[in-house]
């Protein structure tokens, strides 16, 4: 089984920032063959097509996955109404997930706003190997900072206007570790504009770097090619697709 | 358990479910959660002669009780269909509905002939993609240009051949008979209608396309309407399709005279729809003491 | 508070929201709700030379996020409407939009004839009702009927002429250019889509009439696509609906090219509707600080 | 005002029959005004159209409104998950009600399945000059009947299996009140076929009736003409509409 649909319990559910959830959701086949950087597409209840949600915690034993979303629109604010007993129709895992190498001595995990969740099974993975930046609008949007803390990892917080952690943008600290020692992989997710400055950084630098894409989905497992994005393969031009090639995609490939 | 075979142009379907072209790829991804012997049919992504990429993204949009997508016909081209696509396929003990499309009649004839030498059973000729700018969609609404492919790939091929409409038509009845006249030996509809969105806060169209075929519930009383007129107007077989998400609507859409029924979107929603959808169909019957769906078929009693 | 006015063909309304035909009657059942004046015009029920009694009934199903209806164009007759109706509608201070209706091109000469000496402020001739047998549909499905019919009424009216499209075609912006062309002053869309649904467990279509005109939100990405294509097809100003249940809807129409928008069904879910969705346009300018709604008019940026 | 649209609080439900809800709901100001054979309609959420539901019970002093219904489709069904303490989003008093006629001495108040409710209002306005005859299916049908006592109309219960009350349709009582002594008017609610038998002794003996007929509807108000139904009127046709012409006809107008 590479991937199974269904309906799940919700075991915890929070509210951890404005109009940000954080479900906890039993569903052992799932959290058993899950890796960092996969996503689960849930039903929402009156709508035709899922809604796609990143595995932001993986916890095997316990059978359970966490997930960390923001309420963007109709559908993510159907899900949210969503309560502790109720359950939840995912299609999972799916998805490309990011490179675990434990050849890697340092790598830098880059979060920006509701790009950060899918960071932080990474960061259990890679532990104390680990750096996590995460960005942010402003003091009230920081989610998941004690998360990271507990992995391990050491944590670096932006916020664009300063009103939490370091004045400005993720890819500051990251030139000033690029330049303090060798990097073994960069992993992010977030905003576009930010993905394209962190593969810039990367590319200049010759660091092996992973990004993890967004496109509006349809079926989520690759048969529909709804969600299309120009990659280049081989050197050669190819429409890749973020369901099933992705989300996590090696930034050289991306073609902005 | 009723009996839910059907019989369409002499090809057998176990049962009258066909996922619909475009929503399945060429089914291995929907393998991974049922076995595709479940089904009646498949109808693979529409291929053409050579690989297209498709449009850019965003390509899908999502509407009330429905969808847009403009893909685009991307597809790997009839010969990766062919060598890569179709002998898997052949094993699965499923009826195969090679979904082909072209911007010329040329182009159609040729990928109909790079069939003719394969075992596949039927050919659904796409004549009503709205997503291709030259040709696909200007095929199938007027009543000779769909006569005109339908001919020339009539000559292309003795294999069963179901020609797909478009219901973005003035009189989709008129099409149905050219393309019958034309040597069609089924019909099938209805394709997606020609829809936009615009996200108000950038002022751009949602799908880069600009617009896009609307396809999902939304539609499903459109589809009843043209399946019934469509029925009433020819005598070859129709397939019916357009917003199906349950055993009920394809059990309307087969009164209304579909002799199988293709779900497209409703996949999307949930990815097992079309084997509930056997099954609520085989409910229904059972509960209705009806032996056969065969029965239902064009059973509706207008007013 | 932005500035809800526009202006179509010189004649003003407060604020470009309009209960649409049909819906909305002439006005005195909702009048129990809120005072007509916070509406910027009203559409009256489709009008005839005489009094029609429509079709039977069932006459309303519902469907995936719409719903049908085969009305069949019941009215009292347009001298009823002029004696008993207009008057009082005219003490309204809001913009009277007269929809009329007819089996026959003489017919809606004869009609907007003894609108001539009315204070009415505009006629929206509507070629395009799907519920009508003889006519009506058949007017707006064809350039040269549409384009004859709107020639004759513009020979019989000074008030400035809309006419209303039916979607039910190939390609309605060259219907919107024949009547462009044929003297119309303004177009407005979309009329109800033909749809169909059928009782299963009685085997019979559910509208006593076979079929029904489909509205509601399903229909709206095919309303946004429509006007769209029309607004790039002709000069005159576009009056846009179908589907419009928000303030989101009628800007997502207003961008896409519609000077005004009209509200049909969505009335039925919410009685309210109309005047909430003028509030809601209201917030949405101010919030993105547009000082007025002018500013949006087919403001979209395709790609 | 003669009707009004809002939300309002439901402080009682209870389960009444299999898939028969009764609810009582918090709206004075539609309490005050309504009228027995009146309607609400009312909001299912997902669906476009309303959904018309008779007025049970009134009371002006409490400012409530009672409603008895049926799931027969998605609509209802929806309407049925609400719970005590959600609101009801109801269009409100519509329709034209039963006579109210103190002149009379005695009328017979028929009901039929879910054409039961709307009797029970009529019931306590003519309070034990009215007989209240109720026919359903089956016993487990059976509703309201504790109810109609409760009012001080007589009541003879029905079955068409003979499992409660007597064996037979609601008719037989009927002629047999017909039969022996003199009444004043009948009242009626209940599927067509019953509507017409009803009618029809009444018509054939003379007797004043009334009947409540069901529509489809879409605004419920007399706007969209949707729910057009034929009588006749100073012997000539004319499509009435249910929603405001009616639900409640005189049986004679009512062409079937
Ligand atoms: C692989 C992947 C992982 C994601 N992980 C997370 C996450 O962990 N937490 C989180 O909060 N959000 C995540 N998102 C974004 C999330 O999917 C969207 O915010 C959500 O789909 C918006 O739905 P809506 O109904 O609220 O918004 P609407 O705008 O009403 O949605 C309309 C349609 O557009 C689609 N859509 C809108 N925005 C996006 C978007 N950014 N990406 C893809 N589709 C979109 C919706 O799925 C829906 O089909 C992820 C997206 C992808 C593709
Ligand atoms: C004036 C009036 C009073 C009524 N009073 C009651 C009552 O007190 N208790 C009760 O249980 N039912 C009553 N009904 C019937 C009730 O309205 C329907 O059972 C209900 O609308 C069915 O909705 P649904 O979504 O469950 O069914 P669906 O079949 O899914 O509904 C689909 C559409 O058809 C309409 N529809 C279906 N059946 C009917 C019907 N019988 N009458 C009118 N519209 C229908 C629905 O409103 C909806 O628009 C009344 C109907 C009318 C017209
Ligand atoms: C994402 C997507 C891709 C599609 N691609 C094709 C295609 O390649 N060829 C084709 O004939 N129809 C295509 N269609 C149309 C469907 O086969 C079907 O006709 C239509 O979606 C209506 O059915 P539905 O409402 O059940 O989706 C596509 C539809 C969707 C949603
Ligand atoms: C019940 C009903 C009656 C209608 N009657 C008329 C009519 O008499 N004349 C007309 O031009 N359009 C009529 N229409 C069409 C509407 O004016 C409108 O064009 C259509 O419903 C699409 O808008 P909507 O989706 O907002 O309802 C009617 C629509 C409905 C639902
Ligand atoms: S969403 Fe269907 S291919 Fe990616
Ligand atoms: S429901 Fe609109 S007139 Fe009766």
């Amino acid at each position: 089984m590479k991937y199974t649909q269904g309906k799940y319990i919700i075991i915890q559910k929070a509210a951890i920032a404005r109009n940000i959830y954080s479900f906890t959701i039993s569903c052992p086949e799932i959290a058993r063959i899950a890796v960092p950087g996969q996503f689960v597409h849930i039903r929402a209840d009156g709508f035709t097509l899922r809604r796609p949600v990143s595995i932001c915690g993986i916890d095997p034993k316990k059978g359970s996955l966490r997930i960390v979303f923001e309420i963007r629109g109709e559908g993510t604010s159907a899900i949210s109404r969503l309560n502790e007993g109720d359950v939840i129709d995912m299609l999972a895992p799916l998805g490309h997930g990011f490179t675990i190498d434990p050849d890697f001595e340092k790598v830098v995990l880059i979060g920006g706003g509701i790009g950060t969740p899918p960071m932080l099974p990474l960061a259990w993975i890679y532990g104390k190997k680990a750096v996590a930046i995460s960005g942010f609008r402003n003091a009230s949007a920081v989610i998941l900072q004690e998360d990271f803390a507990g992995t391990g990892a050491e944590t670096i917080l932006c916020t664009d206007d300063g009103s939490a952690g370091i004045h400005g943008f993720v890819t500051q600290p990251l030139e000033n570790l690029v330049k303090s020692g060798k990097i073994d992989a960069v992993f992010a997710c977030g905003p576009a504009p930010m993905l394209k400055n962190v593969a810039a950084i990367c590319s200049k630098n010759n660091i092996f770097c992973e990004i993890s894409l967004e496109e509006r989905m349809a079926c989520g497992i690759g048969a529909c090619l709804g969600c299309a994005c120009k990659t280049k393969r081989n050197d050669e031009e190819y429409f890749a697709h973020v369901c099933k090639d992705g989300p996590v995609f090696n930034a050289e490939e991306v073609l902005w | 358990m009723a009996d839910l075979s059907v019989k369409i142009c002499d090809v057998d379907f176990k049962n009258p479910i066909i996922p619909a072209s475009g929503v399945f790829g060429y089914g291995r991804e929907y393998e991974e959660l049922f076995p595709l012997s479940k089904l009646g049919g498949i109808a693979t992504k529409g291929t053409t002669l050579n690989r297209r990429t498709g449009n850019l993204s965003p390509r899908i949009a999502e509407t009330p009780a429905g969808m847009l997508n403009s893909v685009g016909l991307q597809n790997p081209g009839i010969d990766h269909f062919i060598e890569k696509e179709l002998p898997y396929l052949l094993t699965k003990d499923v009826t195969i509905l090679a979904n082909i499309a072209g911007s010329t009649a040329e182009e159609c004839v040729k990928v109909a002939e790079k069939l003719e030498k394969t075992d596949v059973h039927m050919i659904e000729l796409n004549i009503s993609c709205p997503n291709v700018k030259q040709g696909g969609a200007a095929f199938g609404t007027s009543c000779e240009t769909a006569a005109e492919v339908t001919r020339q790939v009539r000559k292309a091929t003795t294999k069963p051949l179901i020609v797909k409409l478009s219901p973005n038509v003035t009189s989709i009845a008129d099409i149905a008979r050219s393309v019958e006249d034309a040597g069609a030996d089924a019909v099938s509809l209805i394709n997606t209608l020609l829809g936009m969105r615009i996200d108000i806060n950038t002022g751009r169209p949602i799908l880069r396309n600009n617009v896009g075929g609307m396809s999902g519930p939304a539609v499903f009383p459109i589809a009843v309407r043209m399946v019934w007129q469509v029925a009433n107007a020819v005598k070859i077989p129709v397939i019916g399709m357009g917003g199906v998400s349950s055993g009920h609507d394809a059990i309307e859409l087969m009164m209304a005279g579909a002799s199988a029924v293709q779900v497209g979107a409703a996949i999307f929603t949930d990815p097992f729809a079309p084997v509930r959808i056997v099954e609520e169909i085989n409910d229904f019957l059972d509960s209705k003491g009806i032996s056969s769906v065969n029965e239902i078929i064009g059973s509706v009693n207008p007013w």
